[in-house]
């Protein structure tokens, strides 16, 4: 176990250079040989301002997801229902503004003020039932989908929202797409939460031993609910933005978006049994992810090859990172002299 | 060789520059969409253009907005698109039109402000008058029926439902019992259509307005063994129901020359781009043949009804 | 005498399911003394500070802490009235700094407060130099050695203002200068008033450092002295209690041919290394030594989990090589672990699973599972070794230490094997159960089974084997003959001039 | 942890009776206010062997899943890639039919072996690099989609299968759903491989204490391949069911399905922590989750609700479970005299 997190440690660090190369090495594929100059000697493609900012524009929420999702997966939780939630706050927003004629700024804080519930819900459940967070998401996942669909049976969507939400969507601030602004401020916030703050390091404490931090008389259950109320919170917002870049609120919004949020984490180094990990590191896997998944039209690729390379890259990053060690492990058994790590017993 | 012998190729092809026609339908499965894009790819093959057909793999607003975002920055010359949420995908054809990128939109139309014309496969009266109608000859105009549409959203079945209930007016001893989404899923419509037969044993007819639907359905009818009994109809490619004619379960599909429509497309796409289409004509000409043009709406012309008669003389 | 102890526990009792762990312990500390606590495994230290450091709840008796009686004692309401306690295993998190595990103790978990990080190193660095440390407060916990990681936790413990500070085996697995480090620390802390609660099994650290000890047995505290007053002797037969020897029952076998038998085996990853020695059918070959002299490692090897990569193992005159413990178990042998709630019982299993876990390919031809002749071992087994449950299908959690320790026996006495390896075989198993299992440790080896015993438990050791292994730094420091006497092992155990002579 | 799994055994059985009844309420609801005698005298709805019929025809490839679900969770570890499989194997299969002109015996043999293929896989990264499994089918979750849709470039599907194939998901054999007597020969082999053998045996050992099972001498390598090789036969094998039933093959096969069939095995009384649970248990799970979403348009409820029912049947099925053990444990450590529990220590 504890060797274990030694190994995903390691590969952590690994990870992080590891992925900026990657990462680093896709944006220059896609830059020459995405990028062209037209007849008219305009330069098209990749390489253009547009075309960058579209891809932050277009990853926007599910950075959101996979930052709100970093704390969830430290503390050695998961939460399936952040999708499904986009899609519930989403509606709600809708209703609340064109049903019930609630103003925007109004509205806005109500569905915020949804995810948090929704958050407390799930945090409920896994505090004071014990139930297992895979589980309890794993409900919440059908519960929210469920109600937004109910909600709209299917059918109804909400548009013509007026410009000033849109703009959150669609302008540019300062020639930064708005809900990037949104998503660095958030960014830099979860940063410092986790890596700055007494309460990242009791998230790092929990995921590494929940009982352990019982007995250096951490508030575990109060921890456990802010990450997932968090994690609500940033649902409901990527909601929120889903609806104003698109003019549309349907049921079906960030529908599988849970899926790929837990990806880029992962990807970003986390370890899935908690305790290690960091916001940058899933900023990483977020953008590596981003520029596959959009990018690939740009050289005449086409697009649905994305999904096959995400897989991949998940798989082959991780492996990479574990085979050196897995080996030297290996060959320790083998014959190597004394081993730095306190276990002599080989990991599990 | 054969793009200066095309006939269709004409002035605008042989001069100027080669054009870059992008293409968006609603889901690149569907084939209904395959084979506007066979034909839209004859034009532009004819008007020695590049075309790019893409698409979202299932109907995904989002996605379509993503795809036209990234062919803004990709530079194309013109955008043709099949809308599946008007709303979602004006707001980004009107930042392509900013972009000097000239917009059509074909099948499904966007907000007007967000194209210059809209390549109109049909009227909503035209359709859902054609339709009705058939619908009420097969059932002796009495009787429960039921329709399956694409989504509950999908904004021209919408139109067409319309102009249906209005025609249903005509026929009082006719009942709507069910009008089910099938998300342009042929699984999604044969699992509906079964569930509708059983839960309304008396049903006389399935209508479906979304061409996967007409299939799903019949396959349902012939796994139900309720063949002749529940009579199917509805908008579709000849090709995906021919068996189903032949066999007696599906009666009539109606459909226009989705072909034909692609191609339309196409040359309305590349004239508009090429300022030889502008606002305000009236009547549009591809090699010979005229399209009378209604407002901003360049009209296909009116729908065709395929049987057991003439289905084998279509091939899309 | 005038300020009232540190501690005083009074009549504390504690039972978990079975197991009675302590059964009316008085006990009490004094400010600036070293009080040691000393007893054979299983004697219940470990439950008594896992009462006083509020992990546990007692079932009866009182705690006072400075005078005032304290109920319902949380693991925080513990720090906070000043005790600290320093495991074996420190309970760091490895992915933290040294600065960050420290803050995480002691500042107050208030949420979003910036980390004021100059502050937090100055007050580190001071904790550390207090206990002449040298270790850097940025280094991750995970880089430093045992031994520094339980000077982290002194220094968290000082740096909580703790008066009363416990350590539980903290020498397990230190080398001789740590040791001298570490008990320059005590030192310093008892002159700063603060109480301390040593445990260990090692006698010399107790005459090094302790001013008092209570010896435990069995749940109960055999007495008190001055530890001026005593000599190893005295302490030795206080720990060891009534005249063990004779409760062992009496050797009836004749050593027959060599079943096993090791030349220089040795393991890199696990330290051991340069053991030789042969156990022979009917023969129970013990292996004393201290706590982390090595023994459950060579048993790992011995049973494949840990392969040997020096030296060569004999079977039955044939020379065999064990990667796994598939290799192990069909070359016949047989390894009853040390810890049996993590390896020796699959505890949400039922016993009859238990027991059948080890001889599936045999047991079950085909893989079909023959429930009702499963049944019928299960219960020949409960009916042989006397074990107490409530039938072939209760969960092996259910049961007493003791008798999850013999479903663990019968595990592996249904493989029929030739070499019969127990580690720790009756640690915390109450005393009842201890004597049925040497009973039937006896019985096996007089059916001609090879026994190599591994015990931490002085007397077993003496009252089991026919010849004893002591092994000391991971290799075999002197094999002795069947009743040696107590102090002979424990010198060799210890490395202590008397073994030099011995 | 060890009383938890004990709490989660109970609930295993509290469980496995208290679904039962919800399912027969199920029933009985739907069958009183879903069926109705016509004018004609002919009873119509829920009730109708049809409409019976055709709920299992609906659920079956779920109900595969699940099934093969099982045992991986037994192990304590999970499956997500299984839904992506279905797609793969669709795809792959109708390929070889139609591109390749393989004859359908040899394409379907050929697709079995590609599901096995992808287990090993799956197998082989969890076993060999000691990757949690949650991380490594997360990864082939997206590889096994996007290698389906880069297949199909997302627009190619398959259809017009010969009838002696499509037989299989559309006839009637001796009046039951051809594909219904798949599913019931897979169910049994699956019952008793969990329940009658030493292979089931370890499946529950390694999920209860990996470390103990490897002490005991079990291979548990050789155990955890064979659950993940047995998932990825189930998938290809759902695969070729769902062709068969809609006589049509794409891309999209199965997506969202992996999230069902695991809710299908937790409510079932599969403990998410490996070791406890049943067949059976993931049987009954598997129908009432089945006639909630096929069943609501009997009576007259909009389909969408659907997915709300099972989101709140899984959290209330589990806290009703959990619920009892908290408390006791929670009055345990009020006036703490003894307890039966022989951890004292409230379990995380
Ligand atoms: N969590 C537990 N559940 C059940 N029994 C326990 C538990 N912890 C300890 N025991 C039992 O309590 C008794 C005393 O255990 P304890 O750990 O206090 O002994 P110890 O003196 O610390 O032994 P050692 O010297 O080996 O550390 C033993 O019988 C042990 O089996
Ligand atoms: N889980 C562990 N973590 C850290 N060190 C360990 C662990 N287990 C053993 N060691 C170390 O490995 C060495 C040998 O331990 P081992 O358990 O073999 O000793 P032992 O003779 O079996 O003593 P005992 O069985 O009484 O614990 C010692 O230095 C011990 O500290
Ligand atoms: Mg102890
Ligand atoms: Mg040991």
């Amino acid at each position: 176990m504890n060797s274990d997190k030694h190994g995903l440690k390691k590969l952590l660090f690994r990870h992080e250079t590891l992925l900026l190369l990657v990462l680093v090495g896709e944006w220059l594929f896609f830059y020459f040989r995405g990028t062209t100059t037209n007849f008219s000697g305009v330069t098209v493609g990749f390489g253009t301002a547009g075309a960058q900012i579209d891809i932050l524009r277009h990853s926007c929420e599910i950075g959101l997801l996979a930052l709100v999702m970093t704390p969830v997966i430290l503390t050695g939780g998961i939460d399936l229902s952040v999708g499904s939630l986009m899609g519930l706050s989403a509606v709600v927003f809708g209703k609340l503004w064109r049903d019930a004629g609630v103003p925007i700024p109004a509205a806005i804080t109500a569905t915020l003020a949804l995810g948090a519930l929704a958050g407390g819900l799930n945090a409920t459940l896994i505090t004071a039932l014990r139930l297992p967070p895979l589980i309890v998401t794993l409900g919440t996942f059908s519960l929210f989908r469920g109600l937004a669909e109910a909600l709209t049976r299917g059918a109804d969507t909400f548009t013509g929202f007026p410009a000033s939400f849109q703009a959150i969507g669609q302008n540019n601030w300062f020639g930064l797409p708005a809900q990037l602004l949104v998503f660095v401020l958030v960014a830099a916030a979860i940063w410092l939460l986790v890596h700055r703050t007494t309460l990242g390091r009791s998230f790092r404490a929990i995921g590494y031993a929940s009982e352990g931090a019982r007995y250096a008389g951490l508030p575990v259950g109060r921890r456990l609910a802010t990450v997932y109320i968090l994690a609500g919170l940033g649902a409901s917002l990527a909601g929120l933005i889903f609806t104003a870049r698109l003019n549309q609120a349907g049921a079906n919004t960030g529908t599988g978006y849970e899926l790929f949020a837990i990806t880029a984490v992962v990807l970003g180094g986390t370890s899935i049994f908690g305790g290690s990990g960091s916001v940058h590191g899933t900023l990483l896997g977020w953008a590596a992810v981003a520029v596959l998944s959009d990018s690939l039209p740009y050289v005449d690729w086409p697009r649905e090859v994305g999904g096959m390379l995400t897989g991949l890259l998940l798989i082959v990053a991780l492996s990479a990172g574990v085979l050196p060690k897995f080996l030297s492990a290996w060959r320790a058994r083998r014959h190597s002299s004394r081993s730095v790590n306190p276990q002599p017993t080989p990991s599990p | 060789g054969k793009k200066d012998s095309a006939p269709a190729a004409g002035s605008a092809g042989a001069s100027g520059k080669k054009l870059t026609i992008a293409m968006l339908p609603k889901s690149k499965g569907n084939a209904y969409f395959l084979s506007a894009a066979k034909g839209a790819q004859k034009a532009a093959d004819a008007l020695n253009d590049t075309l790019l057909f893409d698409g979202p793999t299932q109907t995904d607003p989002a996605k379509q907005n993503e795809i036209v975002e990234g062919w803004i920055n990709k530079g194309v010359d013109v955008i043709a698109v099949a809308a599946e949420d008007k709303a979602a995908l004006s707001t980004a054809l009107r930042k392509a039109q900013s972009k000097g990128i000239k917009v059509v939109s074909f099948d499904a139309d966007v907000m007007p402000d967000a194209r210059t014309f809209f390549v109109n496969q049909a009227t909503p009266q035209g359709i859902g008058e054609s339709l009705m109608d058939e619908a009420a000859r097969l059932a002796g105009s009495e009787g429960e029926f039921a329709i399956i549409t694409a989504s509950l959203t999908a904004a021209n079945q919408n139109e067409w439902k319309k102009s249906i209930d209005e025609r249903l007016k005509m026929y009082p001893k006719m009942k709507l019992v069910e009008f089910r989404p099938c998300d342009d899923d042929k699984a999604k419509a044969q699992s509906e259509a079964t569930t509708i037969m059983s839960a309304h044993p008396n049903l006389k007819l399935i209508m479906s307005i979304c061409s996967p639907g007409v299939p799903g359905a019949a396959e349902a009818v012939k796994q139900a063994g309720k063949t002749g009994k529940v009579k199917v109809i509805g908008l579709g490619l000849p090709n995906e129901n021919k068996a189903y004619v032949h066999s007696g379960v599906t009666d009539s599909v109606i459909l226009w020359n989705t072909e034909e429509l692609g191609a339309l497309a196409v040359h309305a796409a590349d004239a508009l781009a090429r300022g030889t289409l502008k606002a305000g004509d009236k009547s549009f000409t591809v090699g010979g043949k005229t399209y009378d043009i209604v407002g901003d709406n360049i009209m296909l012309g009116k729908p065709f009804i395929f049987n057991k008669a003439n289905i084998d003389q279509f091939d899309f | 005498m005038s300020t009232p102890p540190l501690l005083e526990l009074r009549a504390l009792a504690k039972s978990f399911g079975g197991a009675r762990a302590l059964r009316g312990v008085d006990f009490d500390l004094r400010e600036g003394e070293v009080h040691a606590l000393l007893g054979e495994n299983g004697a219940g230290k470990s439950t008594l500070i896992k009462i006083v450091t509020g992990a546990h709840q007692p079932d009866r008796g009182t705690i006072k802490v400075a005078g005032q009686i304290v109920a319902g004692l949380s693991p925080a309401t513990a720090r906070q009235l000043g005790i600290a306690c320093i495991y074996q295993q420190p309970a760091l998190f490895p992915d933290l700094t040294v600065a960050e595990n420290i803050a995480l103790r002691l500042e107050p978990a208030a949420a979003l407060r910036r980390v004021d990080w100059s502050a937090r190193r100055e007050r580190v660095r001071g904790l550390l130099d207090r206990i002449g440390a040298v270790i850097s407060p940025e280094a991750e916990v995970r880089t430093l050695s045992m031994p520094e990681q339980q000077l982290v936790e002194i220094a968290c413990a000082l740096g909580a203002g703790a008066r009363i500070v416990i350590m539980d085996e903290p020498t397990a697995s230190l080398t001789q200068k740590e040791q001298h480090l570490l008990f320059a620390v005590v030192r310093e802390l008892r002159k700063s008033g603060v109480g301390v609660i040593y445990i260990s099994h090692r006698l010399e650290e107790i005459f090094a450092l302790a001013d008092r000890v209570t010896v435990l047995r069995d749940g109960e505290s055999v007495g008190t002295n001055e530890v001026s007053e005593l000599n190893e002797a005295a302490l030795i037969r206080m720990m060891v209690g009534r005249e063990l020897t004779q409760i062992y029952p009496p050797s009836e076998s004749a050593p027959g041919n060599v079943v096993l038998a090791l030349r220089n085996v040795g393991c890199r990853t696990s330290g051991v290394q340069g053991v030789t020695f042969d156990v022979r059918a009917g023969e129970i070959f013990g292996l004393a030594g201290l706590v982390g002299a090595g023994r459950t490692e060579l048993a790992r090897i011995l049973f494949g989990i840990t392969p040997a990569d020096t030296g060569e193992i004999t079977l039955n005159g044939e020379r065999v090589v064990l990667h796994s413990p598939q290799d192990a178990i069909a070359r016949g042998i047989a390894y009853v672990p040390e810890d049996r709630r993590r390896h020796g019982v699959v505890l949400d299993l039922p016993i009859a699973h238990n027991m059948t876990m080890a001889i599936h390919p045999g047991f079950f031809p085909a893989t079909w599972l023959r429930l009702s002749a499963e049944r019928g071992l299960a219960l020949d087994f409960i009916r042989d070794l006397a074990i107490k449950c409530s039938g072939p299908e209760a969960p092996g959690g259910s049961l007493s230490g003791g008798n999850q320790q013999k479903v663990s026996l019968a595990r592996w006495l249904a493989t029929k094997p030739k070499l019969l390896i127990l580690d720790e075989p009756t640690q915390g198993v109450d005393v009842g159960a201890k004597g049925e299992i040497h009973k039937i440790i006896r019985r096996l080896a007089k059916e001609g089974l090879a026994v190599l015993l591994i015990s931490s438990d002085l007397p077993e050791a003496l009252g089991m084997s026919d010849r004893i292994g002591v092994m000391r730094g991971s290799t075999i420091a002197a094999i002795l003959p069947g009743g040696s006497d107590a102090h002979t092992v424990m010198a060799a155990a210890l490395g202590s001039e008397k073994g030099a002579a011995a």
